[in-house]
């Protein structure tokens, strides 16, 4: 077989994520002699432009990790290559394991393009010292008594905010990443735009009140922490936050450890639901190696490998989701927080909003979105207006 | 207008004394020069004067009022610059004004002194001028423009004329010689050409590492310098020296007998000092041998030997002579100096 | 010998090709030969290759590179986001250059004093210079935030200080400055060596002539030094046109557009929206910009600006 | 202005320098005793201007996380070899321009400017495109070859043309009586002269590529490769999170030396600057 | 050695012409000093001759050769800037040295030239220095020094001394005179300085505005001087010029008749030129009225109105009179000069 050499971008630096990924791809040249893969490491906050950079430059990589942002772009601008088929034809990858709902972000017309790798739930991290010395009831009592929705979860947040800390924090939102407040407003069973992404919704009546209840909670209450304050939960500054189950490893241990929990979504108006995050890669169309690029990728996403994956990037697939598959990886967690938490978010969440050409309506939406930010706005006016402004790029 | 006196004035840069304590009396309307070789201390003294430097012993007298800590602003002086210090992105009459500016003169007055000044100074057609567009000796006038308009007790000049050529020197130094004759202000003038203090100066102070050497009106330190030093380095080409001891029949040097004056005994070591231009041709005194003659139209300059010195002569003939021949010479003996070997002091 | 001159002219010569001017002439060409060329393969050719693509309509991502004229321009002249990003573009470019020529000119003249460890002090105000831009733009960020150091600071004081980078206003203020404080070591050095050139005859004249130590400093420093004044002014005004990183962190261009300068804009359109033929078109326009202003700048200084010669 | 100062001025002086100085200081400050603090002390608020607990197994841990010691020579290499280039091209060019009349000169000139008119954004992609023609994504070729010829370089050849302009003619002219071509009046008078000028342009030359950021991340891709702007991205977690006390342990690993050159050459580089004339 | 010729020798910068066709021939060791007023083309022609601006029109030989598109280094002359143009970042002896290197001279026979002119020049113990740790006068003798070590045909001087003091200046002035003496190189040298001239030069070349206003030996242009502008620029303090017509008892002149010699036809109109060192105190003759008196020493400089002109006279004695009072003196017809008052070409 000729020489090969592919190569993947990613935008992790970390040593133990390229071990694992150099281990697999050993593996892949022990089955495929002469074929070699490269990783590499692109800096987060500049990944798309550099990615887009050699893209545009006639250099794009073979594989690449790509952004739930930009995964519309990616997967409707027809540069990648289709997967399906290959990974149906790959000898033990159960193609079916690897769920519906988790590569619903990743599919055009049915076909597959890129593989989910990383699939995270949503989910609060509570600081349980702050919030008994608080006086409130923690959210796992709450659970207990079947009354954990978000009413009650914003109390809890402003009872502790009162006492000089901080209520609740939507991790990463910072007042700019606007779509991860999905897991708020998706409480109250609304989006950005309909399903089809035809229509703008924003300023539906559900999405109003999804919207209000957290002006309210920012300006009002003062239950999360208002624009241009960046708090930190993980040093215990914070009541609860939302993010994805990785950020566990972020929690302090040692002198600074306070009690913790990992708690599902509360409930919201609309009933249950869960929200996940994802990261996928996908292999491009245009390249000289695109056959032995997909095949890689099969290689990398087979049930195995995915399972060395699990250690760092919650799988997509249902036979890894389980506590025991989950546990080994994840020790911080209890078995109970993984099957109530992670195992049905998985199972049951639902991806972030996308839509094609989304960094664009992204950035139209976050301008308009901003005269939300302020004390004295009129909820409805702001949504309206930034309803109109996409409205055209839908 | 105002005297000016300086008493004990020292100075030192930080360990390096650079001014010995300097006594001199300027009187209101005098015009006295600086002289000295260079490094000697005239701006560092003229600059004390001005205030730009501080002083570090003494005090400094201008009219009746002490000034050593006054600011250069409030002493009331004008200073004319070696290079000029014309601001050059200013006209020449923005130049000649700007010190007015500041002393809440009405404009109009400034208009009418700075065309009195510019009158005076013949700078009438420059005065929309840049100073890049004015020739040195127009620039030179600038700067004096620049220090008349205000009228100021005392005007201070430091090597105005350096940086001019030969010919302008000339006609710049007429123009200030007449602007004071005119002005009659009390003015401090350095110099290291000594031509501009001899025709310039009421009296000159001549310096030598940070000390007065001696003060004087130019003929007296012409005719009767105190010392060596001055003798030398007053008068162009410099006097001749001759080291040797006083003998019966004169002045014993190298194997020849000089005529000189009497009053200095026999066997006193002595410097003998003759100036260039008191040489006269006489065929039966002193014999020398031409070593270059220059010509130079109305006179002839000489280096010769005489005994074993060579000697600068200057003769108000033609001289056909060429070197390697002889040629007789006389000194008039009243106009010999005598110094002291060793202090260099002067001996009659 | 007469003074008239000779009516023979000397016999007609054949010149050499290779005279004194031509074998000059080429010594020049050579000298700057490998700049030339340089400048021609990585400035020249990139912009024309720039406007080429601007011709296009080209989306990365999709592979579409489908020529269409003027189309891209025809879209400039209608986008509506582009008022305000010009806008953005021109405060923040005045700002900039206001703010940061006038604290390095009072930094220089601060400087220029003969006081003892003057040296540390210029060192110092030069060493953000090159501090690391990543560890400066974090730094600030935490300061300016609602809750952060310089409100804190202001809070000791008694005075409730904005949310800095949350309003329009303060939001472009707290860019600008951020952004003078990392870079005006450099110009506050180039002033410094201004200063130093010019002849302190001229102060001394001035101090003689009794003139104020501030008219001193607006009627002959400023006068003296205004080509570097000038320069400094171009290169930063370019410079500023160019600030794409402090934006990125501090403020995504945001609260709304306030923030969102043309490079920025640039930006966004060809790497996070993929449209490679707009974002070409906005480099021109940025480009025209760019030399526009330098083009008035210079026009201005036979007004403005003295030049000794 | 330079003269003397009042003991009152002097105090003045001193105040207003040291009040001014704060805004300049502390960032850098944070970050030199940020490195050495635990990262849970780093966001602590309000901060600890005096850290009061060390840890500087951060310095350690830049060299195990990244071919940190590989990435600085690649840095140091790349300026070193960018300002060496940068100097003999730019001085050359700068000379001509100043000193040698050739038809167009003036307009071949004001061609050069352009360079400094054009933002790294604006032609990034056209460069990538050329670079991959050659075959030199992913070496260091880009990142010598784009500081040499590009905008810092336009800036130096103005500012060594206006030293050339500035140096007495007279010298060259001794040097032709004295037998010496153009070349060799260049190498062995006109540069041995412009020292100061220089000096200028190494530091700023130096700076632009030691601190270049876009570059180096758009054209390199193996961590072998790296410059330390770019290094500095990639000291992360395992999950993409900052490992700030780390980076900025890179961080001040990276001003340090650039300080202590600037501290040393300063006066040099201010000299410099004022010999040079830089004027409009 | 050789001799160089200038025939028609043109110049032009664009349209400017500047030098309008100039014919010189210079001997072989002749020593040829180019003088007039500023801008008038001096460097021009001597930069012309070295190589160092192309010529637009005529020849220039040296020796037998035409050089007009020979490069500098070909022409084998040696250069003396105004300024030196010294290298700074060489050492005395590579300065002196450097030329040599150029040239494939084996490293001995450089170090034995240089040692040879720093004997000639004294400039032995400064061979290591740098030219910022000299004074003017020595850096100007290493220019010289680096001149004459290639042993060049011809040496070219532009105003070498101008840098230096009056006391300075005489003294290099005897040492170029001295070593041409030596080295009997052709020389041409340029100065505005006219003592200079009249001492150095074998044959003197006064230009103005680009054209040869006459060429002489130094006596000859003083005596004789070709026209007004060479009268009034040889000389020094310079010749007093008159304009009146020629009567019959002398000149008149503002009413004042003046003694004058005789060859002019009465009735002409002419201008009346007198040195100002012409002038004899004499009772009986003219009265003047004196306006400035300048002593120096050994003379008296003094500014008298004769009729309605002002003059200069030098005196070669003390003159004891004030501003104000008459003076009577007396002018030598044989010494005054009459030119042309249209063409100033001259008369007798
Ligand atoms: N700022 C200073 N620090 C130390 N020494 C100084 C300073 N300024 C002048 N000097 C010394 O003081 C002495 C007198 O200097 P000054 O400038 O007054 O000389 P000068 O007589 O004006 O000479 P010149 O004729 O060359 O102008 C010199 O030896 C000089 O080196
Ligand atoms: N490069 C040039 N371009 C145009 N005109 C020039 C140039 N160089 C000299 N000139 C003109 O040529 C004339 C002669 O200049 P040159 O330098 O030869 O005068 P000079 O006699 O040496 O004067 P100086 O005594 O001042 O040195 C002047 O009028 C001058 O303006
Ligand atoms: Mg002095
Ligand atoms: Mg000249």
């Amino acid at each position: 077989q000729d020489q090969v050499d592919l190569r993947m971008t990613i935008w992790s630096a970390n040593e133990a994520h390229l071990a694992m990924f150099n281990e697999i791809a050993d593996g892949f040249a022990e089955l495929h002699p002469g074929v070699t893969v490269t990783f590499d490491s692109l800096p987060f906050d500049s990944y798309t432009t550099t990615l887009t950079t050699q893209i545009a430059g006639g250099n794009a990589p073979d594989l690449a990790w790509i952004l739930e942002t930009t995964a519309a772009d990616f997967v409707n601008s027809g540069a990648l290559a289709p997967l399906t088929e290959t990974f149906a034809a790959t000898e033990g990858y159960e193609l079916e394991d690897v769920t519906e709902q988790a590569t619903a972000l990743w599919r055009a017309d049915g076909e597959l393009y890129a593989y989910p790798f990383s699939t995270s739930p949503f989910a609060l991290f509570v600081n349980n010292d702050l919030i008994t010395e608080a006086g409130a009831q923690t959210p796992a009592e709450l659970i207990a008594a079947g009354e954990w929705n978000w009413d009650n979860a914003i109390d809890i947040a402003a009872t502790v905010a009162d006492t000089g800390a901080n209520g609740l924090i939507v991790r990463d939102f910072n007042y700019q990443i606007w779509q991860n407040l999905a897991s708020i407003w998706r409480g109250w069973g609304t989006d950005p735009w309909s399903e089809d992404g035809t229509t703008c919704t924003f300023a539906d009546a559900e999405m109003v009140d999804a919207m209000s209840f957290i002006h309210a909670a920012i300006f009002e209450t003062g239950a999360m922490p208002g624009p241009g304050e960046n708090v930190d939960f993980f040093t215990g500054d914070a009541a609860m936050t939302i993010t994805q189950i990785s950020r566990a490893s972020l929690l302090p241990q040692g002198d600074e450890a306070f009690d913790w929990d990992l708690v599902p979504l509360p409930s919201g108006p609309a009933g249950n639901y869960s929200v996940i995050g994802q990261a996928g890669i996908g292999a491009f169309g245009m390249g000289d190696n695109v056959d032995m690029a997909v095949e890689f990728l099969a290689y990398l996403s087979n049930p195995e490998n995915s399972a060395k994956l699990a250690q760092f990037f919650p799988p997509a697939r249902q036979s890894l989701l389980n506590a025991e598959t989950l546990g080994t990886t994840n020790p911080l967690l209890s078995p109970q927080q993984l099957e109530n938490v992670v195992v049905a978010g998985i199972t049951n969440g639902v991806v972030l909003p996308g839509h094609a050409g989304f960094a664009e309506i992204q950035q139209v939406a976050r301008a308009e979105l901003d005269a939300l930010w302020q004390a004295d706005a009129d909820v409805e006016a702001v949504l309206t207006s930034v309803c109109n402004r996409i409205t055209p790029m839908l | 207008m105002a005297s000016v006196t300086l008493s004990d004035v020292k100075k030192s840069y930080g360990k390096a004394e650079v001014i010995f304590g300097i006594d001199i009396d300027i009187a209101d309307g005098e015009f006295v020069v600086l002289v000295g070789p260079s490094g000697c201390g005239k701006s560092t003294l003229l600059r004390m004067l001005a205030g730009l430097e501080t002083i570090t012993g003494g005090t400094i007298e201008i009219g009746d009022s002490v000034v050593n800590d006054l600011e250069p602003k409030d002493r009331d002086i004008a200073m004319v610059f070696q290079n000029y210090a014309l601001y050059p992105h200013m006209t020449v009459a923005a130049n000649m004004g700007f010190s007015l500016e500041h002393r809440r003169v009405p404009r109009a007055t400034i208009a009418e002194r700075v065309q009195w000044a510019a009158g005076i100074l013949g700078l009438e057609p420059y005065l929309e001028r840049y100073p890049r567009q004015l020739s040195g000796g127009q620039r030179q006038r600038v700067a004096m423009g620049r220090a008349i308009v205000r009228d100021p007790k005392v005007f201070l000049f430091d090597e105005p004329l350096s940086n001019l050529d030969a010919k302008l020197r000339v006609v710049m130094r007429g123009e200030i010689k007449a602007l004071h004759q005119r002005l009659k202000t009390t003015t401090v003038y350095v110099t290291h050409d000594q031509v501009e203090a001899m025709t310039m100066a009421d009296k000159i102070v001549v310096l030598s590492g940070g000390r007065v050497e001696q003060i004087g009106a130019p003929l007296e330190l012409y005719d009767r310098p105190a010392n060596r030093f001055v003798a030398g380095f007053i008068g162009s080409p410099s006097m001749n020296f001759i080291e040797g001891q006083m003998g019966a029949d004169g002045f014993e040097a190298n194997g020849t007998i000089l005529p000189c004056p009497p009053g200095v005994p026999v066997g006193t070591r002595a410097v003998y000092g003759v100036r260039p231009e008191h040489f006269t041709i006489a065929p039966d005194a002193l014999t020398a041998e031409i070593l270059i003659v220059e010509p130079m139209g109305s006179e002839t300059l000489v280096t010769m030997q005489l005994g074993e010195t060579s000697m600068i002569g200057l003769f108000r003939e033609r001289i056909a002579a060429a070197p390697g021949q002889t040629l007789g010479v006389s000194i008039d003996p009243a106009r010999v100096h005598l110094f002291d070997a060793e202090t260099g002091g002067r001996l009659t | 010998m007469t003074v008239a001159a000779k009516s023979s002219s000397p016999p007609a010569r054949k010149r050499p090709f290779w005279t004194m001017e031509r074998r000059d002439s080429l010594a020049g060409y050579l000298f700057i030969a490998p700049q030339m060329i340089g400048i021609t393969v990585f400035v020249l050719i990139p912009l024309g290759l720039v406007f080429w693509y601007s011709l296009h309509e080209w989306n990365v991502l999709a592979q579409t590179f489908r020529f269409q004229g003027l189309g891209n321009y025809q879209t400039l002249l209608s986008d509506p986001g582009l008022p305000q990003v010009l806008g953005a573009t021109a405060i923040f470019s005045v700002g900039l250059v206001i703010f940061n020529m006038g604290l390095a000119l009072l930094l220089a003249v601060l400087l220029d004093q003969k006081l003892k460890g003057i040296t540390l002090y210029r060192t110092l105000f030069f060493s953000p210079v090159v501090v690391s831009l990543v560890a400066w733009t974090i730094v600030w960020g935490f300061l300016l935030q609602n809750n952060g150091g310089i409100n804190a600071l202001l809070a000791t004081f008694g005075i409730e200080g904005p949310n800095w980078l949350r309003h329009p206003t303060t939001a472009m203020i707290s860019v600008i400055v951020v952004q003078v404080f990392k870079n005006v070591g450099l110009n506050m050095v180039l002033f410094l060596a201004a200063l130093q050139g010019v002849p302190r005859e001229l102060y001394e004249a001035a101090r003689v002539d009794g003139t104020p130590a501030f008219k001193q400093f607006t009627r002959i420093t400023l006068p003296m030094i205004s080509p570097t004044v000038l320069l400094t002014s171009i290169i930063t005004i370019v410079g500023s046109l160019q600030v794409f990183a402090q934006i990125a962190v501090l403020t995504q261009g945001g609260p709304g557009m306030s923030t969102t300068v043309l490079v920025y804009y640039l930006y966004q359109q060809a790497f996070q929206f993929h449209k490679f033929g707009y974002g070409a078109t906005l480099s021109i326009l940025l480009f025209v910009v760019v030399a526009v202003l330098t083009f008035i700048q210079w026009q201005m200084r036979r007004k403005l600006v003295f030049y000794e010669n | 202005m330079k003269t003397d100062l009042s003991p009152r001025m002097k105090v003045l002086v001193y105040g207003l320098m040291s009040v001014l100085l704060i805004p300049f200081v502390f960032p850098t400050w944070w970050m030199v005793t940020s490195s050495v603090k635990p990262i849970s002390d780093i966001f602590a608020f309000p901060p600890d201007i005096v850290p009061t607990r060390f840890d500087f197994s951060t310095y350690g841990r830049v060299f195990e996380l990244q071919p940190f010691a590989q990435q600085y020579w690649n840095s140091a290499y790349i300026a070193a070899l960018v300002t060496a280039g940068t100097m003999l091209f730019s001085s050359m060019a700068g000379y001509a321009f100043a000193r040698i009349r050739f038809p167009f000169a003036n307009t071949l000139f004001m061609i050069l400017l352009i360079g400094l008119l054009i933002p790294a954004e604006v032609t990034i992609v056209p460069l990538f495109q050329i670079f991959l023609g050659w075959d030199m994504i992913n070496t260091h070729w880009p990142l010598i070859l784009i500081p040499i010829f590009g905008a810092p370089s336009v800036f130096a050849t103005f500012v060594m043309r206006q030293f050339f302009i500035a140096l007495p003619k007279e010298l060259e002219e001794a040097a032709r009586v004295d037998g010496l071509g153009r070349f060799k009046i260049f190498w062995t008078i006109a540069l041995p002269l412009a020292r100061p000028a220089l000096g200028a342009v190494a530091i700023f030359t130096f700076l632009h590529s030691w601190n270049l950021y876009l570059e180096p991340i758009v054209f390199l891709s193996s961590p072998a490769n790296f410059t330390l702007p770019q290094a500095l991205t990639q000291f992360t977690d395992a999950y993409g999170g900052a490992l700030w006390n780390v980076q900025l342990a890179a961080a001040t690993m990276t001003a340090l030396p650039v300080l202590i050159v600037f501290i040393i050459a300063q006066r040099q580089f201010v000299e410099g600057l004022a010999h040079s004339g830089l004027k409009g």
